[in-house]
């Protein structure tokens, strides 16, 4: 403890902990810029990490929305098939005016163009819902969100002629790589550079005003409109914006980067219970704590599939081994439940929230004013105040 | 369902407009001078009259001769009806059965409602008139009628009591069950002669498994009315029970018959009790450890909090679950050694007939548990010292503490007792249907639905409002005019109704203001 | 190489009768193993949305598989022995971590075969990547038509995977057109007129109830489809639905897997509607699993049932081994799935040691092509392949390193709570057991 | 003490004008057509028994609430029915009966919400030295970073207050600005309520404490079952008879 404290302070007089945390954040990035090139790791771990990229978008995002704005939507999974399926049956059918007569083949869209064309649906599905959104709270929007998700799930699943049911739709390959580990470089990479640009654009929006709206809203809606701000727009605004980017994201990660076809089942509210716990365990209220939580846990998730033991003092088991294998199967989610309500009662900002704050130096400003208030002598009214 | 067309043109040309021209010109003249009857216009009379002779025929005029106080709401109302009845039979007729449903249900109809909310409330506001429910009704109405409903509600703003909802409700159903005939003729909801005994049967197994819903959504509801707190653990709540009823049923048979060395199965009814002691524990913990601090005014951002905490210990279990009993289906004996209840065909003639009805028997027996259980329930909140505390909290957190309730203990019992409602479903089910560990996702989801429906925190709303999703989920599945799709479907259509009434009326049917 | 099987056979039995927990132990008292071992990856479904009873005992028989190749001394190439050692994978039933495992398997625990898979979806998003890799693979339960079809069809409208073919794939199930064929056939034997086919809306119930409806039509019967959702419980409308129509269907085909079948199918039973004396009732292998339906299915006596494999009374040693072995474990009968799974670890093995390798693809796949084994569920042979390339007009695709035979049966219950090893079969007839096509309800043979 | 006359030399335009606002919920006519107009900075105190509908006028000014009926203009664009952020935008500020700070959001976040929501383009620099003065101003500088659910009730208060004032309204509307306040917060609080007058602002405060409201103002308006009984020169009121009756029966109507 001690010791630590010197650190600290050594920190504050050297480059203080802003700058350091900038520091830890560009190391962090540069060793996932260099990781694919360490040839001792298999393509398998890239995957798991491609992955993982994938569900921080989708965790950050809705920590945007859940966290920052307070819109405690369950829809987000439902976003980002829209934003796949769109795209996957544009590549496949094109679109047709049936009444202005033209169509337009799926041979002219390119898969990018399809995948933006998924990013616009999301986004105006993301409209409506918004909007419908605007006279529920709480617990009535993630009910409404619930069965908007739902009812999706459940449309793509039986319109099987059109969705390919649970098959899946198989989107058009963003890239034409033949060299597996060639292939898989690229998409690690370009889903590592879609998690930078949509924490960057989450990033600029959560501390631009609009997020400073956005937070007024989450803590008293009446109170942030009667100061001026406007609650329609921005709750609005938040629900197209994270919408699309999923949607985005969602539509990527299914053109064969990450998984070759989208199927239902990934909408279930299973998924997105999961991407929930995430950003709760990582930190609900910042956006980096919410991704780092879903690429740690689904990583932690992934490795804790067969926990191999290994006996200390030369021990070994009947068949002679010096390690045995431990297989969780569904503790780990057993697990993962507890650690979520724990997180929730005990830190509610997230495991990661104690380091994400010790480096921003808000903190130290807390320390002092707490201090200066210890010093000043409204105690007795702020004591008498409250009882009103 | 498809009235026969010589009986139908009959009445649209001859018997209809004569009776209707009796009530046009006959009614304002008898009528002319009782102060009752003056208290219209005489073309209120004349069009009364109209509508009334054309519905009703003489039963009309006579309706409105000894009841003139009646003559507007029901001329309204059967004009309406009218209305659609004939367009939906001559469309019946029509337009030909691949006529795209959809057109209406999912483009004019919307379109209307959209349009009649928009601008109906608009105008009982600009006209000062009491507008609680306009939007509901001009949505409903919209979507019923169509441009109707302006002319409806516009020139007279009425005051929306519950008959109208009803009827517009009514209306809205009957609009989609004749679109669903038009759809598919030979659909058993329209095609005579089944379709009676058909609409019965549908309605008997929606009345059924409502019940056995509604048990499950009481739980929520009682939670919510306490404590303003959803709980998403219900589903996997009720999931646990089940299973400690299971295994609570197979280790007492095995050492029974061990001890008595007869082969003895324990009824499943016992299953309930232990089920419902287990859970009320666990759900007392969890709230004491978890759910308290947020009354204490730890924890900002209350509600959220609730729903994640309330989420992960749902998840927690579900895995558990998984973990311990394994993905195998369980199931227990049956309650009864009935298979069914069935009332059989009965022949008013040659070609028309009633029946039969089967009701499987341990459905039977599960709905009265659950409806056993909900009374149960109701006369404690209403008569036990407990019970009226915890609707004092409910009404009134702080006048509650005052007289000497313990406002935390009653949190507490909510949560227990509505954990322990689930659970009782939940044993009260699995002799019903097989039990695996992800039993309680679909089966939370429509508890849901009926809370809302109902209005979370009203116990006999979440009764209704089982029937209601019950009663729907049976006639979608059964009316849906495709039958390769009805039953993929049956989710979705409480989904849609749970959306919509969500967004027109949050507080549900029943419901007090919401929190 | 005949010999070896046999050899590599006959070993296997004494073993399997030799205590089983202790096999490895034995193994290492009487085998010489090479230092490295063969290692064979088994890509199963073991946490939802997967089926995961079914990944739990397939997993269970491809170990064992292992096991008992061991206790035989494992695989011999060039006379030294080779230890097999099993790489479990879990799919979870979807085609993303499907393509994961896979490459897990190839790249990590770089697995020289492959095999398992239950979900049609996940063979069809990884047998692509298995062939470009060249890992011999033999699928032991994804049923769908495309899935190990040579590289001249397409699926949903993407390219061929490359020019020759998924040639690395093999399959040991029967495609779900197969199955159809036998309930089709058995039916319209049975002269029905009037069917309703209640299919899961998943990539089993679909294909196949599109397969089956087409034969029926085309034999003339008329046919209503009803699509559910799985997770379903209560079917009470949708069967009042069925009860209302004009005509009484003849027949109610099940084509629902896991706990949503055993729910439709006793509330189908408890409402009278079939099994009855005018509507016969059709359900699916989850029947064979007596213990399971009866527990679940306690009205469902008389329902006919599709089942694949051998029959129980034409159980061969092994198969009987195998189903002793798995009744101990799961105390249920051994599902085809199981005995599948089993005997695809053997034709690997087998393979391996007539081509003389365990890392050369190509000569392996030629040696599978060849196989001619007797396992737990009868003769494993190729008829097309590279071996014999060329389908003649109208066999279809699939038959392309496809076991032409896997036994498929109908069978029926006609005692409550009977063991399938009991239940009649009867379908086709030089099977028959009970000497009946079909047992009437309240009737016995 | 400056003049009203004095004051609307250096005064921005203000006026304020409600006709015949009426709000009905349900069956209860919680406001009854009440009119009134402020055209010049006044400090105005609207009081009245327990439920004679203060706060719902209030709402209904601000655009908390749509009037059942009737129009209210303020600087000659109608406010009525619209939304609360264009009512501020348009003028018109006011604090809640209970505070409403935004809880974790520090002072100064607090500050910043109402002054980008009034002139996004508004370079924050500058935006936050004018929260420093008022901060200032309020005594409550030194807590510029704290999370203002860390703050007392009166700070609170003063906290409203000071948002209030980034917006920089023409007419304010406190609710119950001395409820439960420490006595020496209250003087800060009158204090400020003079600096912003002579700011050339009308200050309406609203209380059902008679004592509080009149030293502080000019003119008092007294709402009794929803509608206005009397509106005038505190002395005038005082003496009228239907004020006084309005006060001794008010015992029977809440």
């Amino acid at each position: 403890m001690m010791i630590f404290r010197r650190f600290e302070s050594a920190i504050d007089q050297g480059i203080g902990r802003r700058k350091l945390g900038y520091l830890v954040l560009v190391l962090v990035v540069l060793f996932f810029l260099w990781f694919p090139n360490d040839a001792s790791q298999s393509n398998y771990t890239k995957t798991v990490f491609i992955s993982g990229f994938f569900y921080a978008i989708m965790s950050s995002s809705w920590a945007l929305l859940a966290g920052i704005a307070g819109q405690f939507s369950f829809g987000h999974m439902a976003f980002m098939g829209i934003g796949a399926y769109a795209a996957g049956l544009i590549a496949r059918d094109g679109i047709t005016f049936a009444m202005l007569g033209l169509s337009i083949g799926p041979e002219t869209i390119s898969a990018f163009g399809a995948i933006i064309i998924g990013t616009i649906a999301a986004g105006a599905v993301g409209l409506v819902i918004g909007w419908l959104l605007l006279r529920l709270r709480a617990a009535y929007l993630a009910l409404f969100t619930i069965a908007f998700s739902e009812l999706f799930r459940i449309m793509m699943l039986t319109e099987y002629d059109y969705t390919g049911g649970s098959n899946g739709l198989s989107l058009r390959p963003l890239l034409q790589i033949e060299d597996v580990d060639a292939a898989r470089q690229v998409e690690y990479y370009l889903m590592f550079g879609l998690l930078i640009v949509c924490l960057f654009a989450l990033y600029r929006v959560a501390n631009s005003p609009i997020g400073l709206f956005l937070r007024a809203m989450r803590e008293d809606e009446d109170a942030a409109s009667a100061l001026g701000v406007n609650v329609v727009r921005y709750k609005i605004l938040v629900f197209v914006f994270t919408s699309m980017i999923v949607g985005f994201a969602g539509a990527i990660f299914y053109s064969d980067v990450g998984s070759e076809r989208i199927i239902p089942e990934q909408l279930e509210i299973l998924q997105m219970s999961l991407i929930i716990a995430y950003a709760v365990i990582g930190g609900m209220e910042s956006l980096i704590g919410a991704a780092a939580g879903a690429f740690i846990s689904r990583y932690l998730l992934e490795a804790m599939r067969q926990v191999v033991i290994t006996l200390p003092f030369g021990m070994t088991t009947y068949d002679g081994s010096d390690a045995f294998v431990w297989e969780p199967g569904y503790w780990r989610f057993a697990l993962f439940g507890v650690v979520m309500v724990f997180t929730l009662r005990y830190m509610r900002n997230g495991l990661l929230y104690p380091i994400i704050t010790w480096f921003s130096e808000r903190d130290i400003a807390m320390k002092e004013t707490v201090s200066r208030r210890e010093s000043d002598d409204d105690h007795a009214a702020r004591i008498e105040a409250d009882d009103e | 369902m498809v009235i026969e067309d010589t009986l139908f043109i009959l009445w649209l040309m001859v018997a209809g407009p004569l009776w209707a021209a009796v009530g046009l010109f006959v009614l304002p003249g008898i009528n002319h001078g009782r102060a009752e009857a003056d208290q219209f216009s005489p073309t209120t009379l004349k069009i009364a009259g109209l509508i009334g002779g054309f519905a009703l025929g003489p039963i009309g005029v006579g309706l409105f001769f000894f009841e003139p106080a009646l003559i507007r709401r029901t001329s309204l109302t059967l004009g309406v009806v009218l209305t659609v009845f004939i367009s939906s039979q001559v469309l019946v007729r029509v337009i030909d059965p691949n006529f795209p449903s959809a057109l209406w249900l999912l483009l004019a109809g919307p379109l209307w409602a959209a349009l009649a909310a928009y601008f109906i409330p608009r105008h009982y506001r600009d006209l000062e008139a009491d507008d609680q429910n306009a939007l509901t009704a001009a949505a409903l109405g919209g979507f019923a009628i169509g441009p109707l409903i302006f002319g409806l509600m516009w020139k007279t703003t009425p005051k929306i009591n519950r008959d109208w909802m009803i009827t517009l409700g009514a209306l809205g159903a009957w609009q989609i069950y004749a679109l669903f005939a038009i759809q598919n003729p030979t659909n058993p909801c329209v095609a005579l002669p089944f379709a009676a005994t058909y609409l019965t049967q549908q309605t008997a197994n929606g009345v059924v498994i409502g019940c056995i819903y509604s048990l499950m959504a009481v739980g929520l509801t009682l939670i919510y009315s306490v404590q303003g707190v959803v709980s998403f653990a219900h589903g996997q709540l009720y999931m646990v029970g089940g299973y400690f009823s299971f295994y609570f049923l197979e280790h007492a048979s095995y050492h029974l018959s061990e001890l008595t060395g007869s082969d003895i199965s324990v009824n499943p009814i016992w299953g309930i009790p232990v089920a419902a002691f287990i859970v009320f524990i666990m759900g007392a913990l969890f709230e004491r450890v978890f759910l308290k601090p947020m009354h204490e005014g730890l924890i900002e951002r209350v509600s959220e909090y609730a729903i994640l905490i309330t989420f992960g210990f749902g998840f927690f279990l579900e895995y558990t679950t998984l973990a311990v009993a394994g993905p195998f289906p369980q199931k227990t004996d049956r309650f009864i050694q009935i298979r069914r209840f069935t009332l059989d065909r009965y022949h008013f003639n040659d070609e028309f007939f009633f029946g039969p009805i089967h009701i499987i028997g341990d459905r039977a027996f599960a709905m009265v548990v659950g409806i056993v259980l909900i009374f149960a329930l109701l006369y404690f909140l209403q008569r036990s010292w407990t019970g009226r505390a915890l609707r004092a909290t409910s009404q009134d957190r702080q006048a509650a503490a005052v007289t000497g309730i313990n406002p935390t203990n009653m949190n507490t019992l909510s949560f227990a007792m509505g954990s322990m409602l689930a659970a009782m479903s939940g044993a009260a089910l699995i002799p019903i249907f097989n039990w695996v560990p992800w039993v309680g996702a679909e089966m939370v989801g429509r508890s849901y639905v009926i809370v809302v429906l109902g209005g979370l925190g009203s116990v006999p709303g979440a009764l209704a409002g089982g029937i209601i999703v019950g009663i729907v989920e049976a006639l979608g599945a059964g009316c849906h005019p495709d039958p390769s799709r009805g039953a993929a479907y049956k989710e979705a259509f409480a989904l849609v109704i749970f959306a919509l009434v969500l967004l027109l009326k949050p507080t549900g049917l029943f419901g007090r203001e919401q929190h | 190489m005949k010999r070896i099987t046999l050899l590599v056979s006959v070993a296997a039995l004494l073993a399997m009768i030799a205590m089983l927990p202790l096999s490895a132990v034995q193994a290492d008292g009487h085998c010489e193993f090479a230092e490295d071992s063969i290692k064979i990856g088994g890509l199963v479904p073991l946490s939802a949305p997967g089926a995961v009873a079914g990944g739990v005992a397939m997993s269970w028989a491809i170990n064992r598989a292992a096991d008992d190749i061991n206790a035989a001394c494992g695989v011999s190439i060039d006379s030294v022995n080779y230890a097999v050692e099993i790489v479990i994978g879990d799919s979870e039933g979807s085609p993303e971590r499907g393509q994961a495992v896979v490459e897990r398997f190839i790249l990590e625990d770089e697995v020289q075969a492959v095999t398992g898979v239950y979900h049609s979806a996940v063979g069809l998003a990884t047998m692509g990547m298995l062939d470009e890799n060249g890992i011999p693979t033999v699928f032991s339960e994804p049923w769908n038509d495309n899935v190990s079809a040579n590289g001249i069809m397409e699926y949903d409208g993407r390219p061929p995977r490359n020019a020759d073919g998924v040639d690395y794939v093999f399959r040991v199930s029967p495609a779900s057109s197969m199955v159809g064929g036998v309930v089709v056939d058995w039916l319209l034997d049975l002269g029905v007129g009037n069917v309703v086919i209640i299919a899961e809306n998943t990539d089993y119930g679909q294909p196949a109830a599109a397969d089956e409806l087409a034969r029926f039509e085309a034999a003339g019967a008329t046919v209503t489809q009803i699509n559910v959702e799985l997770g379903t419980e209560d079917f009470v409308p949708i069967l009042s639905r069925i009860q209302a129509q004009a005509e009484t269907p003849d027949v109610i085909r099940v084509l629902v897997t896991g706990e949503t079948s055993y729910n439709l199918t006793q509330q189908m039973a408890e409402l009278g509607i079939a099994p009855s004396d005018d509507t016969i009732c059709v359900t699916n292998q989850v029947a064979f699993q007596s213990e399971q339906y009866w527990q679940n299915v306690p009205d469902g006596n008389y329902c006919a049932f599709n089942r694949v494999g051998i029959i129980p009374s034409l159980f061969s040693d092994t198969a009987v081994e195998l189903n002793a072995a798995y009744f101990e474990e799961f105390e249920d009968i051994v599902p085809s799935y199981a005995m599948a799974s089993y005997d695809a670890v053997w034709i690997i093995a087998d393979g391996m040691a007539r081509a003389g390798s365990s890392s050369d693809g190509a000569a392996i796949v030629a040696a599978i092509e060849t196989t001619d084994l007797d396992l737990s569920q009868g003769r494993y042979y190729f008829e097309y392949g590279n071996h014999n390339p060329d389908l003649p007009q109208g066999t279809p695709a699939f038959m392309w390193h496809q076991w032409p035979d896997p036994v498929v049966t109908m069978m029926q219950y006609f005692e409550q709570g009977q063991s399938s090893l009991d239940a009649a079969v009867i379908f086709p007839e030089v099977y028959q057991t009970h000497g009946s096509g079909y047992i009437a309800p309240g009737t016995s043979p | 003490m400056i003049t009203p006359r004095e004051l609307r030399r250096t005064m921005s335009d203000l006026h304020l004008e409600l006709n015949n606002v009426s709000k009905r919920f349900g069956g209860l006519q919680a406001v009854d057509h009440v009119s009134f107009t402020v055209t010049e900075p006044e400090l105005i105190g609207m009081i009245g028994p327990n439920g004679a509908g203060k706060t719902t006028l209030t709402n209904l000014m601000s655009g908390m609430l749509k009037p059942s009926s009737g129009t209210i203009y303020l600087n000659g664009r109608r406010i009525d029915g619209h939304p609360p952020y264009d009512v501020t935008r348009a003028g018109l500020g006011r604090t809640f009966q209970i505070t409403r700070a935004l809880g974790r959001m520090t002072v100064m976040e607090n500050m910043m919400v109402p002054g980008l929501a009034h002139n996004p383009r508004g370079g924050r620099a500058d935006l936050e030295a004018r929260a420093h003065e008022i901060l200032d101003l309020l005594t409550i500088d030194h807590l510029t970073n704290e999370l203002s659910r860390a703050l007392s009730g009166g700070q609170r208060k003063l906290l409203e207050l000071g948002r209030l004032l980034m917006l920089d309204p023409a007419v304010i509307i406190l609710d119950e600005p001395f409820a439960g306040v420490h006595p020496r917060l209250q003087d800060t609080i009158t204090n400020y309520i003079n600096r912003v007058y002579e700011n050339g602002k009308a200050i309406m405060f609203i209380s059902h404490n008679m004592g509080a409201v009149f030293e502080l103002s000019q003119r008092l308006i007294v709402l009794h079952h929803g509608a206005v009984i009397a509106d005038g020169a505190p002395q005038a009121v005082r003496n009228d008879p239907a004020v006084i009756d309005a006060y001794l029966g008010h015992d029977e109507d809440d």
